[in-house]
Order: structure tokens, then C-alpha cells, then sequence
């Protein structure tokens, strides 16, 4: 049975004077501990799916249609008391930027306990102590002087971890996880994907990382959704779609990666930008940059289907598979 | 090289762009901005055009009868009919008076604005632009004079011009009092507004760009930063408007302003009040609406233009 | 800390040093002190027998510290009007005003607290927006408009409410008397309190409502609903601390605002306060009271502003731990 | 390396420091230690005793990690910043010192771009407005005709159709907003452009398109680059150097083939290690002890001590520096110079 099921999710949002499509139904599922990434430039709705899955979608957007079924419940139609119960216990969330996600007036200890208090009877020093336990789990060193701490005595890295700390503190069956790095150097998200990584697994928590960087789902994720313009373009396993990539987008974005091109020459670039979404072109949403479009792309929108190992939404893809395969055999 | 095909669209035209604009679209979205803007015209072009409209000169002596005084206004028994809205207590036409001191409120409230634009504005952009000490010092002055307030300031400077010159002396140029001492008093308010958005706009790396092209710091002023500072200068002048419109009131209120022979709405409502226990309630009450209704509608068009600009303002 | 409190403490004295300047020299040139002692008919050597005798014939800095030393001793001179030390009259009007500030100010940050909190969750229910109605056109009406309206609606209309004066006042101690003991006392003070907090209450429950907004629209309120915390904790634990932060600063501006409308309110409602006899000072040109009254009144904007100062660097975490820390 | 020597180089930047003060007013220096007062300045010192040379016709890619003082070296060398201590040269004529009226001729020779498209440009002038003024700044005898020519010309370059001038920034995306940043750099002809973090605001898909525009100006234009970035997968496409910065030093600089093949300093071998690889199923990288210290009053000894896993009493008390190896690549380690870094590399 998959611990998450999402079917056909659209969101909207009421703009001036149109409703705006961000996510147009969208469907996955995600198993028991599973990890799953969301890849996709920004615009593409991949933040939004994050937000939908907690229903923190909030005015001007709303959920237009569709279904989240955590444990067979719609988060969609819960209520706000059946709502706050699930948040921050059986589904945790992990937000961006760390230097504004925790408040700075209140210390990091008022902000775990109350997490805590808020989804468990406890009392203040049970709950200190389960604070404590989980700030190790994600090395912080001296736990305990660090509840009395507040944010900005603190560094990116740190927060990052003691906001890891907080998603663990009712351990939780699903963490989402939105960009949890981009806003840190380089080493330091090293360690805090590992970290993430390790604590999933031996916690079996499934995982929800939403993310730009082909090279984080690569190292991080089971499976991986690869969107676009508000749909799903492409779903497989990781490795998969990140070894043979079936829709041109993924390709492109694969591609025009630095390290697929040899020094100083030109970089296989993607043409053009994405969409805006008050303006996304019939048919398929890619046809405008895409070199394989046809006339039935820039009419019919592709259904997603099943293409061998992985589901993907193009009308060529199979031409796409022979082009490639040729191209491999002449090389 | 470029694969970017999207052809320009017709280039529309320069008005099509103001009525198609964001500004445009939600001002007409929003009936309240609507009606107060027509409201402030038509309490802007009445008091511009006073000396037409009005039926009696306040000012000539020669118009006023000590006799006609206290008269209630047209639906009240009792009224004549030539003062539409009764008279005053020296026998004025209230109407002509009112009128006459609209325009003397909307005058002083707009010069004072446009002084404390000019002083706040350069040393704004200069505090900002060049930062350091110079802006330390002028900011630590600019607080400490807020933290006086422009009415305090404004009562004390005055009280002590009028102990100096004599009340006739005095009153003779009490506009020009006014309006220096609203301006001067206010320029903290426009100073550190400009200066916050100086500041925030300095960050913006196109300031850092021009710089790297050798611009001068003049021309960075005032062709790049300035003109990116715009929309909270709109926003505080419309306030500040209001503002100065309230201060001239209440000071001509406290005697201070305008004299009951030249009264602006404030010296109006002041003259009026002794007469209110006398049951002369209209020679305040009624320019007391006309200075609400004019205050209020120039506030509701600074709320639309806040929202609709929604500069970062600088609090504290 | 130690920085912050020094730097504000010599602030303070720097510009108590400046209003010094300001009130010596307005005393120097407003009236002359020899016509208010003893009249018109006095012979010139007699005259500049009492220049040199008052010290008006020696240097400007010798007469300034002689002033500023008296100053700093109490002694601001001796109104005309009253024929008794500057500083007494104004001592026995103080408690006046002082309570009719501590009445508008219970009125605003009991009301604009609330009303802000609730404008700001709710911004599209009626109520709220009545509310936000009611603000705009109360910051639109001058305080003295208001005084002078209520006055008008409920003492000569309605005869609710007393028009004018403190009504029966209860001697507490030294200059005090309170209107807070007798029932009539109550009533006096009813209307210029409100009339005070006219224009500043609905300033505060605009300013709280956008404060708060902008909050409510944050990363880590965003992050408190993820985590499952209440609505209520949300609001007034995690929103409303930060959303007073910046409130307290514009409070402390506000203060010499207050000031300056109690004058107006006091002219209105004949209320026996420091800003009366202020303005009555002014049109009798009583230039020692002028100039204690100025005195003073800068004295209680610099206290109250650096107590201000204090008390946000103690609440906000950053700032006080920051310089602490180093 | 050899025939690089043989010309001087177009940038030399000679032992630059640049200190930035923390303390506003002297009471802030005022501490209270032990019961007495103690005077004590805080400052960030964010670029310290740095050496580079940037030679005609490369691309010099600077990294590091954020704090490391990267861009405070563009903006000096922009002449954005004046530099605390040390010397910055161009084409064998010092700069860091001239007042902007003297700086005006180089200014057509030294170019910017910056990070944020969305700033970058001034949102209240139209596309020919921003472009235009720099021409007629620099060219004052140009006839309108010229300027709108030269101004076309660029755009041309750059792939924005030239009709498009009459439009406001907002009305361009992220990526089209950097070519006309790009543009407006290469209207005044320069030879030497600082490209600070210029792809680092966009999208994969559209980092390709900047980076291959900004190649094909170097090739056209014979432009040389001073490029920083954080992002080590562009510096191997992109540089032909590298240098790498922590904390406001430079820890090794070397040919880029030379630095990815055969890192030495055991800081750019973690921060290579930590680059996310495509092909990798698990996070695999040298793990850093702790955390970049913040730049304020930096500690003696080599500024990576805190989180290297070689360092020694001598590392805590003396400053590295630079040392030529045998490949060419300058190395500031006192492991690697005794050669205790690789008996260390063996072992795990």
C-alpha cells in the first residue's frame, strides 16, 4: 500500500482577472520510506506540489481539483483540526531558506518544545529531552546550550540541521523537503544531504525532495518526477531517467549541464524560456523549444504514458528512442 | 545564435500604456479611489476658483454687516436666504468664507509639502548616496526632530515669532509663517523615506553597473536612483498633504495661524467654537466637514496609492 | 549593551544641551525682563543699575551658564504671571496632563492591540473592514475637531459629559491630585482622553494591522503552520512579538506628538494641564514659564525616548545579544 | 605556462587586503574585559594578502564558498571597492588609486557583469535608454546615428532583436535580461570584463545559453574574463585558471585540467568532492569538520586550520604561503608542501 497518493492535482491561482493553472493534474504515488525527487526550474510548480501536499496552499491559490490520499485520507478535504494534527507529526516539512524559516524572536528550544507540546501530551522536560536526543541525531554539538539559543547566534548550516531536527521530533512518515540546500554553500550541503539521506533511511521515512540540481536527486532520490510548466513530463526510477532520459526536455536540462560538454566547448543550451504561466502555448507546453515538435504537438497536448521502464508525456518519444539509438550505434 | 523567435507585438501607444497600466486598471477596480479623487477635484477646483464661485469677499470689509451675524443656514428657521450656509459670528457668508478658506488650507498644505519635498528629497539622497558620518549626523537629527514632533516644534516657533513681532506684524504674514514652519518641521519625515529607499536602491547592483561605467555620482542620483524612489515620495506626499492640512488647522486653531480676519478653515472652526454653546453650531461644524472631507479623501488616496505602489516604507 | 546604553545617554545629554541653547535664547529675546520688574517709570541709571545687578550686561556664555547652572538646580525662573518659580507652576499642572496622557494612552494600546490583531487575521470580514473605515476617517479629523464635536454631540446636545475642567480631584501626594477617586472626576476626564487618543488609536491599529500582515506573511509563520501549531499560538507568539517590535520605535516618536496634542486638548476642554497654561503663557508673553515649560517638556521627550530605546533593545534578541556578545 | 610569462600580465593584483570596519563610532570599540575597559576593533576582513594575475586573453575563474571574499576581489578590481592595503595594476599601470576622473578612460576597458539580472538593470529606463548611455557617455562626438547603430550592432551580438529596445526590463525574462546586461557591458568595447556570479540566478537551462554567449564574446571580442562563481562544474567548462579562496586567502591556484585532474590543497579537494556527480548513487565526499568561520578577526596561522584534518601546530600559528609546484599550480599548505598531505591520502 503507498503511504502517499496523489491523483490529478490542479492548483489555481485567481490573478487579476484569470484563474492561473500552476499544477495541472497532477499523479504520483510514494511507497513507505520511499524517496522521491521533484526536478524542475523554477516556474515549473515543483514548490507548489510540495505546499499542496500539506494543503498549504494559500490565497490567491487554491486547490481547483484532484485528490491526496495520505494513509487513504484526502488531505484536501480534511479539516483544520484533522490538518494541524498531521502537520509537523506524520508529515514534516523542510523549508528553503533556513535563515528566515525560524522565528527570531523565540529560541530554538521554544520552537521544538512547542512542536512537540503541540502534537503530544507531554510535559516541558520529556519534551526538552526528546529535543535533546534529536539534536544529536543531527550532530549538533552541546544540545542543551543550544535550546537557549536564538536563530541568529547560528549559522545556515546549523539551522538547517536543528530544522532537520525539528521535522525528526515526532518521527514523521514523510518529510518534505523543499530546496533544503540551495541557500547553503557547497560543503555544507554535502553534509546536509547526507545527513537527510542517512536519517531516512534508518528511519525509514519517506522523502519528498524537491530540487534544481540533477546532481542532488541523482545521489538522494529511488525515483524522480521531472516537471514542467505545471505537469509531469517525466517519472521513473532515478537512475533511469537520469542515464536515458525519454522526453527532450529532460534531455536538454541533462545536457546542458557543464559537465556533459568538454571544457570551453559550447554547451548543448535548450533554446528559449520556459512559459509564463498566464501564457502557456497549446499542445504540448515544450513544443516552443523543442527541436523534435511536430504539428500534432503544437496542437494536442501529450497524455503521460508508460514507455518502457519510465511514464513520460511526449508524442515522439518513440522516434526519439530510434534517433537515439541510431545515433548511439553510429558513434 | 539566438533561437528566440517571438516577434515583438505592436508597440502600443504611450496613452493605451497609462490606461492599461496596473495603477490604471486597479484605480478603476477601486470605486472608493474613484470617488475621492472626484471629490478632491471638485474641493480642489471650488477653492481654486473661490473668487469666482463665491457670492461675497470675505475679505472686504465693505461686504461684511456686523448685523448680519449668526445667521443658521438656508434649511434652518430663521435663515435669509442670500447666505446659503448661514453666516458667522462678524456677519461673513459662511459659503464665501469657507471657500475662500479651502483655498487658503489647500495653499498652505501644498506649499508646505512641496518645501518639506524639496529639503527632505536632497538631503535624503545625499544622506544615502554618500552615507558615513554625514548621514549619521543628519539622521540622528532627523530623529531627535521627529521624536519633537512638527506640531510641538511648530507651536513653539510660532508662539515665539508672534511674542517676538506682535500679533499684527505677525499675522500680516502668518502664510508665509506657516508654510516655512510646516515645511521645515516636516523634513525628517520625506528625509529618512528617501534616504531607506536611497539606501535599498544603492544595494541594486544596476547602481554598482553605472558606476563601473564611470557615471558621476550626480548623474547616478538623479537619472538612476531617483527616479527608482519615486513611488514612496507619491505615497508620503499625498499623506503628508493631509498632514500639513491638519497642522495649519490645529495651529490656526491654537491662534497661531491665520487670523479670524483672513481665516483659513482652521481659524473658521476656532471663531466658531465659542459660539457653540450658543447653539451657532454651524459656523464650526460645517467647515469642520469640509476640513474632514478634504483631509479624508486626499488619506483614502494615499491608502489606494500605497497599496497599489506598496513601497517598503521605513519604519521607526 | 554597554555601548548602546552610553551612546544613548550622552545622545540624551547632547540634546538637552541644544534645548537648553534654544530656551536661553528665546529667554534673551522674548520681552524684557526689566519692564515686567518694574514698569515703565523708571529712570535709565536705574535701569542699568539693574542690568548689571541681573547679570544682562555680562557675556553671552557667562549669562548661559549661569542659566544652565540654575536650570540644573531647579530654578527656571519666576513667572511674571504667577509671581512664583516657573518650575512650581508647572509642577502643580503636570499631574494634570500626565493623566490625561495616561488615560489616552490606556485607551490606545488597549484598543489598537486587538483591533490591530484582528484586522489583520481577518482583513476581509465586515467587521474589519468597518473598523478600518472607522480609522481612516479618524486619522482624518483633527484632535481639537474631535474635542470640539464631542463637546458639541454629548455635553451641550446630550448633557452626558462635562464640557470642561478636572471636576473634584483628590490630593494624593505633593503636587498630585488624581481624577481617578471620585466618580466625578471619572466623567471629567472621559471625553479629553478619548479626544487625546482620537488620532493616534486608529494610527496604531493601521500600523499594527500592516506590521502584522507582513508578518502573517513570513517564512517562519508559514513554517509554524507546517509544524502544526495553533492558530492562536501562531498570532500571538510568533506573530505579534515581531510585529511589536517595530511599533515600539513609532511609539516612542509618537510621544512628543502626544505632547503636543494635549495642548490642543487642554485649550479645548479648559483642562488645567501643563499645554493650557502653555498657550495661556504664550498670549500673556510670560517668557520664564515659556521657557521652563519648554524645558521640561524636553526633558520628559528625551527620558521617555531613551527609555524607549532601552526597553526595544532589551525585547529585540538580535540587538541586545549582538552587542552583547562582542 | 612559459610563453604566459614571456608578456606581462593584464591584471596584477599585488597583496590586496581589504578590511571592513564593524564598529560604528569609537563607543563600540569600548569593551568592558575584567573589570576594565578594553579598546577593541572588530572588522571583516574580507580579502587578505591576495596575489593573482590575470593574464590576456583567459578566463581566471575565482571560487570559494560564500564569505571566502570572492567578490570582494571583482568589486575591487571594478574599482567599486578602494582596497585597505596592496595594489591592483592594469596593463602595467597601477589603478587602485586614481581618482574617477583618471579612472575614466579605463572604464571603457573594464566591464561588469552582475549577478542579478533582476537588478542589474535599471527597471524605470527602456532597453535603448540603458543601452545608449553608456555610448554617448564614452563616445561624447557620436552623432545619433552612431549611437543607435552601435547600440544595434550589440544587440545583435547578444541575440536581442533590436526592436525590442522600447521595452521596460520587466517585460524580459531572467536569461534575456542578463544578454542585455551583457549587451550594455559590451557597448563601450571592452577588453577585460569581471563576470561576478552571472548565471548563478538561472535556470539550468538557461546558464547554458549565458555561458555559451559569454564564450563566443571571449572568442569574438578576444575578451579576458575574471570570472566567480561558486559553482565548480562552470569552472571546469569555463576557465582556463582557477583560483580558490577561503576565508579571504588563496589557497591554490592552477590550469583548470591541472586543478580538476590533481587537486592539492585539501580544501579544494573537499570542495570537489562535494560537488552532487550525475553518475553517483550516493553522497561521497570528504567530509569538512565543522563549519566557515565567520571573517572577523581571523585567527593566526592558515585560515582553514578549523576544518582541515592535516593541521598541525604549525598550521595554527603560521600563515602558508604560495608555493610553486612541479605541475605549475601555486599551492598556500604547509601539508602539502612537507608532503605530509599525500602519506595521508595513501593511508585512507
Amino acid at each position: 500500500m503507498s503511504l502517499l497518493s496523489v491523483r490529478d492535482l490542479t492548483v489555481k491561482f485567481a490573478m487579476r482577472d484569470e484563474t492561473v493553472t500552476a499544477l495541472n493534474g497532477i499523479s504520483f504515488d510514494l511507497a513507505k520510506g520511499e524517496r522521491l525527487g521533484i526536478v524542475g526550474e523554477s516556474g515549473a510548480g515543483k514548490s507548489i506540489t510540495g505546499f499542496a501536499l500539506m494543503n498549504l496552499i494559500s490565497r490567491p491559490g487554491f486547490v481547483d481539483r484532484g485528490e491526496i490520499l495520505f494513509h487513504d485520507e484526502d488531505v484536501v478535504k480534511m479539516s483544520d483540526a484533522r490538518l494541524r494534527e498531521l502537520r509537523g507529526d506524520k508529515m514534516a516539512m523542510i523549508f528553503q531558506d533556513p535563515m528566515v524559516t525560524l522565528n527570531p524572536v523565540l529560541t530554538i528550544g521554544q520552537q521544538m518544545l512547542e512542536t512537540l507540546m503541540a502534537h503530544r501530551k507531554l510535559s516541558r522536560e520529556e519534551a526538552r529531552q526528546i529535543a535533546i536526543v534529536k539534536l544529536r541525531e543531527v550532530y549538533i554539538p552541546s544540545p542543551e546550550e543550544r535550546l537557549n539559543q536564538y536563530p541568529h547566534e547560528l549559522s545556515g548550516g546549523m539551522r538547517q540541521r536543528i530544522i532537520i531536527a525539528i521535522a525528526l521530533l515526532l518521527d514523521p512518515e514523510l518529510i518534505i523537503a523543499d530546496e533544503p540546500t540551495t541557500a547553503l554553500d557547497v560543503t555544507i550541503q554535502a553534509d546536509i544531504m547526507e545527513l537527510l539521506l542517512e536519517l531516512c533511511q534508518s528511519n525509514k521515512v519517506g522523502l519528498i525532495l524537491i530540487t534544481h540540481d540533477l546532481g542532488v536527486v541523482s545521489q538522494m532520490t529511488e525515483r524522480t518526477l521531472v516537471m514542467y510548466a505545471g505537469r509531469i513530463i517525466e517519472a521513473g526510477r532515478t537512475r533511469e531517467i537520469i542515464n536515458d532520459p525519454q522526453h527532450p526536455y529532460t534531455q536538454g536540462l541533462i545536457n546542458a549541464l557543464p559537465q556533459q560538454t568538454l571544457p570551453g566547448q559550447k554547451l548543448r543550451q535548450i533554446p528559449g524560456n520556459m512559459p509564463s504561466l498566464t501564457n502557456i502555448p497549446p499542445g504540448c507546453p515544450f513544443n516552443p523549444r523543442c527541436e523534435y515538435a511536430t504539428d500534432l504537438c503544437r496542437t494536442t497536448l501529450p497524455e503521460i504514458i508508460q514507455y518502457g521502464e519510465v511514464r513520460v508525456a511526449c508524442h515522439e518519444v518513440e522516434r526519439l528512442h530510434a534517433e537515439g539509438a541510431r545515433q548511439e550505434q553510429d558513434a | 545564435m539566438n533561437t528566440e523567435t517571438v516577434s515583438p507585438t505592436m508597440e502600443p501607444s504611450r496613452w493605451s500604456k497609462i490606461v492599461n497600466s496596473n495603477m490604471a486598471y486597479s484605480f478603476r477596480r477601486n470605486p472608493v479611489a474613484v470617488v475621492s479623487l472626484i471629490i478632491f477635484v471638485l474641493i480642489a477646483a471650488a477653492a481654486i476658483l473661490a473668487p469666482v464661485i463665491a457670492p461675497y469677499d470675505p475679505y472686504d470689509p465693505m461686504q461684511i454687516n456686523i448685523m448680519n451675524s449668526e445667521y443658521p443656514p438656508a434649511w434652518i428657521d430663521g435663515a435669509l436666504p442670500e447666505f446659503m450656509l448661514g453666516t458667522d459670528d462678524q456677519g461673513r457668508d459662511l459659503w464665501s468664507t469657507i471657500l475662500y478658506g479651502t483655498r487658503l488650507s489647500l495653499m498652505i498644505g501644498i506649499c508646505a509639502v512641496a518645501l518639506q519635498a524639496f529639503l527632505g528629497i536632497s538631503i535624503g539622497l545625499i544622506a544615502g548616496y554618500i552615507g558615513g558620518r554625514l548621514d549619521s549626523l543628519l539622521m540622528r537629527m532627523a530623529d531627535i526632530q521627529l521624536s519633537f514632533s512638527t506640531l510641538m516644534v511648530a507651536i513653539i516657533f510660532l508662539a515665539v515669532t508672534q511674542a517676538m513681532f506682535g500679533s499684527e506684524l505677525f499675522n500680516r504674514y502668518a502664510v508665509f509663517f506657516l508654510i516655512a514652519v510646516i515645511g521645515v518641521a516636516e523634513w525628517p519625515q520625506y528625509a529618512r523615506t528617501v534616504r531607506a529607499t536611497v539606501l535599498a536602491e544603492k544595494k541594486k547592483e544596476y547602481v554598482d553597473s553605472a558606476r563601473v561605467l564611470g557615471f558621476g555620482p550626480g548623474r547616478i542620483m538623479v537619472r538612476h536612483i531617483l527616479p527608482n524612489s519615486l513611488s514612496p515620495i507619491f505615497v508620503i506626499s499625498t499623506v503628508q498633504v493631509a498632514n500639513a492640512i491638519i497642522s495649519e488647522a490645529s495651529l490656526s486653531f491654537l491662534g497661531l495661524g491665520m487670523p479670524p480676519s483672513q481665516p483659513s478653515l482652521g481659524s473658521l472652526i476656532s471663531s466658531g467654537f465659542d459660539y457653540i454653546f450658543s447653539g451657532s453650531w454651524w459656523i464650526t461644524v460645517i467647515p469642520g466637514v469640509v476640513l474632514v472631507i478634504l483631509v479624508l479623501v486626499i488619506n483614502l488616496l494615499g491608502d489606494w496609492m500605497r497599496d497599489v505602489l506598496n513601497p517598503k516604507l521605513y519604519k521607526g | 549593551m554597554f555601548a548602546y546604553l552610553v551612546k544613548r545617554v550622552f545622545q540624551a545629554i547632547a540634546v538637552m544641551f541644544v534645548i537648553s541653547l534654544i530656551a536661553f535664547a528665546i529667554q534673551g529675546n522674548l520681552g524684557d525682563p526689566l519692564r515686567e520688574l518694574v514698569g515703565q517709570s523708571v529712570s535709565e541709571e536705574v535701569r542699568q543699575q539693574l542690568r548689571d545687578d541681573l547679570g544682562l550686561n555680562d557675556s553671552f556664555i557667562t549669562q548661559y551658564l549661569r542659566f544652565a547652572g540654575n536650570a540644573l538646580q531647579g530654578d527656571l525662573g519666576t513667572s511674571y504671571f504667577f509671581k512664583e518659580p516657573a518650575l512650581d507652576v508647572i509642577m502643580k499642572k503636570l499631574p494634570a496632563t500626565l493623566e490625561l496622557v495616561l488615560g489616552a494612552t490606556v485607551i490606545i494600546i488597549g484598543l489598537s492591540i486587538p483591533l490591530g490583531v484582528y484586522t489583520a487575521i481577518k482583513p476581509d470580514a465586515i467587521v474589519s473592514r468597518i473598523i478600518m473605515g472607522i480609522s481612516i476617517v479618524g486619522i482624518s479629523i483633527p484632535v481639537f475637531l474631535t474635542a470640539i464635536l464631542m463637546i458639541f454631540v454629548f455635553s451641550v446636545e446630550y448633557g452626558w459629559f462635562p464640557s470642561f475642567g478636572r471636576g473634584d480631584v483628590v490630593h494624593v501626594w505633593g503636587y498630585w491630585e488624581t481624577n481617578f477617586a471620585t466618580a466625578d472626576g471619572w466623567m471629567h476626564i472621559i471625553l479629553p482622553s478619548i479626544a487625546l487618543a482620537s488620532i493616534m488609536l486608529p494610527l496604531f491599529v493601521r500600523l499594527i494591522r500592516a506590521e502584522m500582515m507582513e508578518v502573517l506573511q513570513s517564512e517562519y509563520v508559514k513554517y509554524a503552520v507546517a509544524k502544526g501549531i495553533k492558530p492562536w499560538r501562531i498570532y500571538f507568539v510568533h506573530a505579534l512579538k515581531n510585529t511589536l517590535l517595530p511599533v515600539i520605535t513609532v511609539g516612542g516618536v509618537q510621544i512628543g506628538t502626544m505632547v503636543a496634542y494635549t495642548i490642543l486638548t487642554e485649550t479645548v476642554f479648559q483642562w488645567p494641564g501643563m499645554g493650557f497654561m502653555f498657550l495661556e503663557a504664550v498670549n500673556r508673553v510670560d517668557t520664564p514659564l515659556i521657557v521652563a515649560y519648554l524645558i521640561v517638556v524636553g526633558f520628559i521627550f528625551v527620558v521617555t525616548n531613551t527609555i524607549v530605546d532601552l526597553i526595544y533593545g532589551l525585547v529585540n534578541p538580535t540587538v541586545n545579544l549582538a552587542r552583547m556578545g562582542a | 605556462m612559459k610563453d604566459m610569462n614571456a608578456q606581462t600580465p593584464l591584471v596584477e593584483i599585488r597583496n590586496l587586503e581589504k578590511r571592513f570596519d564593524l564598529d560604528q563610532g569609537w563607543l563600540e570599540t569600548l569593551k568592558f574585559r575584567n573589570g576594565r575597559f578594553v579598546r577593541e576593533t572588530r572588522g571583516v576582513h574580507a580579502v587578505n594578502d591576495v596575489t593573482l594575475d590575470v593574464n590576456r586573453g583567459e578566463a581566471l575563474c575565482v571560487v570559494g564558498e560564500s564569505g571566502c571574499g570572492k567578490s570582494t576581489v571583482a568589486r575591487l578590481v571594478a574599482g567599486l571597492l578602494t582596497p585597505t592595503k596592496g595594489e591592483i595594476h592594469y596593463d602595467g599601470a597601477r589603478i587602485d588609486n586614481r581618482s574617477r576622473a583618471e579612472m575614466q578612460p579605463l572604464r571603457k576597458k573594464i566591464q561588469m557583469i552582475f549577478q542579478n539580472p533582476y537588478a542589474s538593470l535599471n527597471p524605470r529606463m527602456t532597453i535603448r535608454q540603458a543601452l545608449e548611455e553608456p555610448v554617448r557617455h564614452h563616445y561624447p562626438t557620436f552623432s545619433v546615428a552612431e549611437v543607435r547603430d552601435k547600440v544595434t550592432e550589440v544587440m545583435m551580438s547578444v541575440g536581442v532583436d533590436p526592436s525590442w529596445a522600447k521595452r521596460y526590463p520587466h517585460e524580459f525574462s531572467g536569461g534575456q535580461r542578463q544578454r542585455i546586461a551583457i549587451a550594455r557591458a559590451l557597448t563601450v568595447d571592452p577588453e577585460f570584463i569581471i563576470a561576478d556570479e552571472p548565471i548563478s540566478a538561472l535556470d539550468v537551462s538557461i546558464q547554458a545559453q549565458v555561458l555559451n554567449l559569454m564564450l563566443e564574446a571571449k572568442e569574438s571580442r578576444g575578451l579576458t574574463y575574471l570570472f566567480i562563481t561558486h559553482d565548480l562544474s562552470v569552472v571546469e567548462h569555463f576557465g582556463t585558471r582557477v583560483a580558490v579562496l577561503y576565508l579571504g586567502s588563496v589557497c591554490e591556484v592552477a590550469d583548470t585540467a591541472t586543478l580538476f585532474s590533481h587537486p592539492k590543497h585539501p580544501y579544494t579537494r573537499a570542495l570537489l568532492s562535494a560537488v552532487p556527480q550525475l553518475k553517483d548513487d550516493r553522497p561521497n565526499h570528504i567530509r569538512l569538520k565543522g563549519e566557515i568561520p565567520t571573517p572577523i578577526n581571523l585567527p593566526q596561522g592558515c585560515p582553514f586550520q578549523s576544518r582541515c584534518a592535516f593541521a598541525n601546530n604549525r598550521c595554527s600559528s603560521e600563515k602558508p604561503n604560495a608555493i610553486h609546484q612541479p605541475d605549475g599550480s601555486l599551492v598556500a599548505c604547509h601539508a602539502v608542501e612537507e608532503g605530509r598531505l599525500d602519506e595521508g591520502m595513501v593511508g585512507t
